[in-house]
């Protein structure tokens, strides 16, 4: 019960910093900074949410097998939009 | 102990089997969400990829106040639906039914927030698909359209997901209100809870990435 | 069988520098990927025979490690798929090679069901491709509408017409004659129909094949005169009353932008000015320009581009 | 494994078919995975006459280079219908939904799968998105081919492109409930003593297809979305003219699509494993690496998409690490050739219909699997691409492989489906009909294709005619070869003689349950104490019938 509120509390931490954040002109670093806090609350939400801390290990591997998927789909398509030259990207043109 | 045992389903031996096997299987269902919901964040990162400017700015035209209030009511219905979760499985059902419903009305003021904050941005003429003419003067204004799809499509669908939650959690509140025994309840909400925690956990990314690109 | 017909099948089939070496890399594997198939089906019905059910025969397993053929044949298909890859590869990268200078620049543009080919002198051809032989060429491909697909199965060569952007591929004819060009990705009704051919010719033959045609003004004369009829003159020429960026001798010049980037105004800057007219706007002018994106065919704009890019001081319009 | 059990006599105990309430609302409502497996077999075999009637159609037209028999319009849909058609409603669900929802339960000494509502819910799933279909058919077909590629089916297809797109999207989360059920059964509802490593193959490979079916599925349903979304009601995401990006869809497509020819593929090795072993009267030979490799094409299997598009504009970059991947994805399925050769090895073969089946799943698969090399070295797939070579290629695997497999599976547990034997002698013919029919069909066009015959023409240049002509004459023979064992295992269905629990002596627990099972398979929950096979191919036996 406790702990619930705990979580409670630190996740509304967590939201107003990365509010906060957004307000500082972090320009390159905003985007990593907003989603790494992104990635600690859900963390939070499912180890004690979603009791993951109490769970077996099948259901933790259940639990990050959606997102390991996404990020095979994220990291290999970007191997092509990385490295798209400018010119190629869409309506540029290099003739 | 005998109630138990009836309650255990005919193709399984025992109690803590068939809890295995739903957990199991619940937790496979919201990895297949998290890809349906990763295919449209796929689009978005190769979007923001190609025009980070114009989604800086047309994040500036979002209404941060009315995210961040939508952000923190989606966070508290999730501790309602935990605290829920935590009464039932101590036996006490009237206050697991009571934040049952703590949590229903949550999610419908997230879905009011929400629904005011389209009308606003209706009325600025943003909605791409829906004004004829789409007002954007930051120049660009076929970028800005694309994140402005990809803003609809994204919380439209999360919107769907959490009302679709709503309805979900209100079928178990009528579901549990008999006085038969406590292990299925228990169960339904267990499962139900899960499923409330990943919609908060999409909202909780999404929220950054349009609200945040600022 | 009409000439057409008969001048195809006299043609070679392997009629650009690459493709032999193409084919080299395709018989490579046929003959490895055979023997491969052939060995099981001949293993499987040797064994197969050897071993029936009738057949009286020592069938006492003797292979004591059980884990020593499975390494092997983990191992022997990894290092053959690897000696593979970097075959394909390399030759995959001489596909991707940046052209040379003096290659023949062409512009192929997908429309639903035709291909049109627009060579540097503003000769225009549909369905057709005259290229001189042994000279690398270099076919720069766009599409209006949906996905089309460029395959000469002669040169070994086959790139997508992407809609939105350009894409190019690049080869060189070594054999005169008349090969096949079709379109590999399916963009709907005729998109069977949408084929051709390409006719390689000797230099001077090329020479007088561009003579002979009739001779449409040069892309960037074409470029000229609608610089004028779309109205970019309007704003855009010496004396004009708005206050806009004189474009002469733009091309290739450092561009200073409002918001203090600088970059240099190559093509795809041009393009994007004319389509996109907010998005690299000039330091010291208001982004009043109209987008372009609606009133120019793929066509026009490629004319005003060759235009602009030998537009200098010496003729203002 | 003691083969003890009553013999099997299945009047003493009522059989899953014949126990009461079998009214049509009975079936209809069954929640009994060996019911739903039925359903499931009728409603594939009839999407599989259509798709095949589509490909009859196309077969018969290409034999002309002028377009005779159908108009461009027509050859257009009639070839999307047979992509759609056969890819989603009947490769897909096909071994998993029939023979695996028929025997994992059975094969793990289960009662039934771990959400039986589910199961029947995920054959009304199929029905629901094949109404879809059925309906987009009817009212005039849809132009697109089965890949849906933008800007031409969001834009430009002028068909009923939303209706088949919904379809495919209902008919997705069938498969998705599928694969949830058998992910959970088989992680919790093993019989004692079975452990992971006493699994016959074929629940390993319906375990791994199901894994595939989980985490692929969502993203072709998202999409799929996208693209309707885009057409109903200009959500432009997609669109070039708004800076949408082509190749986006189709990154997000065969992140779906190449896992998708796992998910046909895996079962049909899974089936090949089984029969082979019983066959031969020998152990599978290395039993691990046949598993792992299961596992690592499953995996790897997601890693390889991007060989589909290395012509479409994607950077050299990507192309290469595509490529490389793509051969890695080869190796597992060599391990698996090399193994069933080997396991034939000093075996006692039997030459039954079903193992001829398996040995030409055997044989066309190796091709297929090698001509996948050719597409993933990138030089040659810029000359191979969209071209007859890859139409070849995939129907070696798809037709070639998982149909014969499908076929040899059906074969080889018919006894235990519907406790009656078929003609051996018919059995053997169609495998030997379908086996000449489907090579004289598809080896000409790797010959077209690499000379350059593109994919999807209604009408060809003159060169091509020959291959065309002699494909069209095998795809004749084919058609004809399919109708054989429908024949056959119906004929059997009601004449066949009957068979007793175990008609081939094999190993498994399947085979320990009475032909047909009762509805809840045991009477008792069968223990399991050794590893699976337990042949010894030493020990003379004549693979006699029960009289």
């Amino acid at each position: 019960m406790r702990k619930l509120l705990l979580t409670y509390a630190a996740l509304l931490a967590l939201l107003s910093l990365t509010v906060a954040a957004s307000f500082i002109p972090l320009d390159t670093w905003s985007l990593p900074v907003s989603l790494g806090i992104a990635t600690a609350k859900t963390a939070l939400i499912m180890a004690f949410f979603m009791q993951l801390s109490r769970a077996s290990t099948l259901t933790r591997v259940a639990a990050a097998a959606g997102f390991l998927w996404l990020a095979i789909l994220l990291s290999l398509s970007f191997s092509d939009y990385a490295f798209r030259e400018p010119e190629n990207a869409s309506y540029h043109s290099n003739p | 102990m005998k109630e138990a045992q009836n309650a255990v389903r005919m193709q399984f031996e025992a109690l803590d089997q068939q809890k295995q096997a739903d957990t199991l299987g619940m937790w496979i269902f919201l990895a297949t969400e998290v890809l349906f919901f990763g295919g449209m964040f796929m689009a978005y990162a190769a979007y923001r990829w190609f025009n980070p400017d114009v989604f800086v700015l047309a994040s500036k035209e979002l209404n941060l106040l009315a995210g961040s209030i939508n952000t923190a009511v989606l966070l508290s219905s999730s501790l309602t639906m935990a605290l829920a979760d935590h009464f039932i499985h101590a036996g006490n059902k009237t206050n697991a039914q009571r934040l049952l419903t703590l949590t229903i009305s949550l999610g419908l003021v997230f879905l009011l927030i929400k629904g005011y904050e389209y009308h606003e941005e209706y009325s600025h003429g943003l909605i791409p698909f829906i004004n004829d003419q789409f007002q954007w003067e930051h120049g660009q204004a076929d970028r800005a359209e694309l994140f402005f799809n990809l803003y609809f499509l994204m919380t439209g669908m999360h919107a769907l997901h959490l009302f679709l939650g709503c309805c979900l959690l209100t079928v178990m509140l009528f579901i549990n209100r008999g006085r038969r025994t406590l292990f299925r309840p228990q169960m339904r909400i267990k499962l139900s809870a899960l499923y409330w925690h990943f919609v908060d956990v999409v909202w909780v990314f999404l929220f950054p990435l349009f609200y945040l690109a600022r | 069988m009409n000439e057409l017909q008969q001048a195809v099948e006299q043609s070679p089939f392997a009629a650009s520098e690459l493709a032999s070496d193409v084919d080299l890399l395709f018989y490579a594997m046929l003959t490895v990927c055979g023997f491969v198939a052939l060995g099981v089906t001949v293993a499987m019905l040797d064994f197969c025979i050897r071993y029936r059910s009738g057949k009286q025969v020592d069938r006492t397993l003797r292979l004591r490690n059980l884990r020593l053929p499975e390494y092997i044949w983990i191992g022997v298909p990894l290092l053959i798929f690897l000696g593979f890859f970097v075959w394909g590869a390399t030759l995959f990268m001489r596909y991707q090679q940046l052209p040379p200078e003096d290659a023949l620049r062409i512009h192929g543009v997908g429309k639903q069901w035709m291909w049109k080919f627009y060579h540097p002198g503003g000769q225009r051809e549909i369905n057709e491709l005259h290229i001189p032989v042994d000279r690398p060429v270099v076919v720069v491909l766009s599409s209006e509408d949906v996905i089309h697909s460029f395959f000469v199965p002669a040169f070994r060569v086959k790139q997508d017409a992407v809609p939105g952007r350009y894409t190019r591929t690049a080869f060189t004819a070594s054999e005169p004659g008349t090969y096949r060009l079709f379109c590999a990705e399916f963009c709907g009704l005729k998109h069977s129909k949408m084929r051709g051919q390409v006719e390689v010719m000797s230099a001077q033959h090329y020479a007088e094949w561009l003579d002979t045609r009739e001779q449409s003004p040069t892309l960037a004369a074409a470029g000229e005169a609608l610089f004028r009829t779309k109205g970019c003159s309007g704003c855009h020429a010496v004396d004009s009353a708005v206050h806009a960026p004189d474009l002469r001798g733009i091309y290739g010049r450092i561009v200073h932008l409002r918001d203090g980037r600088s970059l240099r105004a190559d093509v795809a800057y041009l393009r994007d000015s004319i389509l996109l007219p907010e998005k690299d706007v000039v330091a010291g002018y208001q982004p009043i320009m109209p987008s372009f994106a609606d009133q120019l065919t793929e066509e026009e704009l490629l004319k005003i581009l060759a235009f602009l890019q030998d537009f200098d001081e010496r003729d203002a319009p | 494994m003691s083969n003890a059990t009553s013999a099997g006599d299945y009047r003493a105990t009522k059989s899953y078919l014949h126990h009461e309430p079998h009214s049509i609302r009975a079936w209809l409502l069954t929640t009994d995975h060996k019911r739903i497996a039925w359903l499931f077999i009728a409603s594939i075999t009839f999407f599989f006459v259509i798709g095949g009637l589509a490909a009859t159609l196309i077969r018969l037209e290409l034999i002309t280079p002028v377009g005779d028999l159908l108009t461009a319009e027509g050859y257009n849909r009639t070839f999307s219908l047979h992509g759609i058609v056969m890819v989603w409603f009947f490769l897909v669900p096909a071994i998993p939904a029939t023979l695996g929802n028929f025997l994992l339960p059975i094969m793990i000494g289960a009662r039934d799968l771990a959400f039986p509502r589910l199961n029947l819910l995920s054959w009304y799933v199929y029905i629901l998105g094949a109404l879809f279909t059925v309906f987009a058919v009817v009212a005039g077909g849809v132009d697109t081919g089965w890949t849906f590629y933008t800007p031409l089916s969001s834009m430009f297809a002028n068909g009923n492109v939303v209706a088949a797109i919904i379809g495919v999207f209902v008919v997705g989360f069938s498969s998705i409930l599928t694969g949830i059920n058998f992910i959970a059964t088989v992680h919790t509802m093993r019989a004692p003593g079975l452990t992971w490593f006493r699994l016959p193959l074929f629940v390993w490979a319906i375990y791994a297809t199901a894994l595939i079916m989980v985490l692929a599925t969502p993203v072709l349903a998202i999409t799929l979305l996208m693209v309707a979304l885009e057409r109903l009601f200009q959500i432009g995401i997609f669109n070039p003219a708004l800076g949408g990006d082509p190749l986006l869809f189709q990154h997000l497509f065969w992140f779906y699509s190449h896992p998708a020819v796992y998910i046909m593929i895996l079962p049909g090795m899974g089936v090949v494993s089984e029969i082979i072993t019983c066959f031969a009267r020998k152990r599978i030979f290395g039993y691990r690496f046949m598993a792992y490799s299961l596992l690592a094409i499953a995996f790897i299997g997601f890693l390889v998409w991007g060989h589909h598009m290395f012509v479409s504009g994607q950077t050299t970059y990507a192309s290469l690490a595509f490529g490389l991947l793509s051969f890695l994805v080869a190796i597992p399925s060599a391990v698996k050739v090399f193994n069933w050769t080997a396991t034939l090895y000093k075996g006692r073969i039997h030459f039954d219909g079903a193992m001829l089946y398996a040995l030409g799943f055997v044989a066309l698969f190796t091709i297929g699997g090698l001509t996948g090399l050719f597409l993933a070295s990138v030089a040659l797939d810029v000359q191979v691409h969209d071209t007859y070579f890859v139409v070849a290629h995939f129907h070696y695997i798809m037709v070639g492989g998982m149909v014969m497999a499908y076929l040899g599976g059906l074969h080889f547990w018919w006894p235990k489906i519907s406790g009656r034997l078929f003609s051996e002698f018919w059995a053997k013919v169609s495998a030997i009909t379908i086996f000449v029919g489907f090579n004289l069909t598809f080896f000409p066009q790797f010959i077209m294709g690499y000379l350059g015959m593109p994919r999807r023409y209604h009408t060809y240049t003159p060169e091509f005619t020959s291959y065309h002509v002699i494909s069209s004459l095998g795809a004749l023979l084919l058609a004809a070869g399919y109708l054989l064992p429908l024949l056959n295992l119906g004929w059997s269905m009601f004449w066949g003689k009957r068979s007793g629990s175990n008609p081939w002596h094999a190993t498994g627990l399947e085979w320990q349950a009475h032909s047909p099972p009762p509805p809840l398979n045991f009477e008792s929950v069968p223990e399991v104490t050794e590893p699976p096979y337990n042949y010894d191919a030493r020990d003379p036996f004549d693979g006699s019938r029960p009289q």
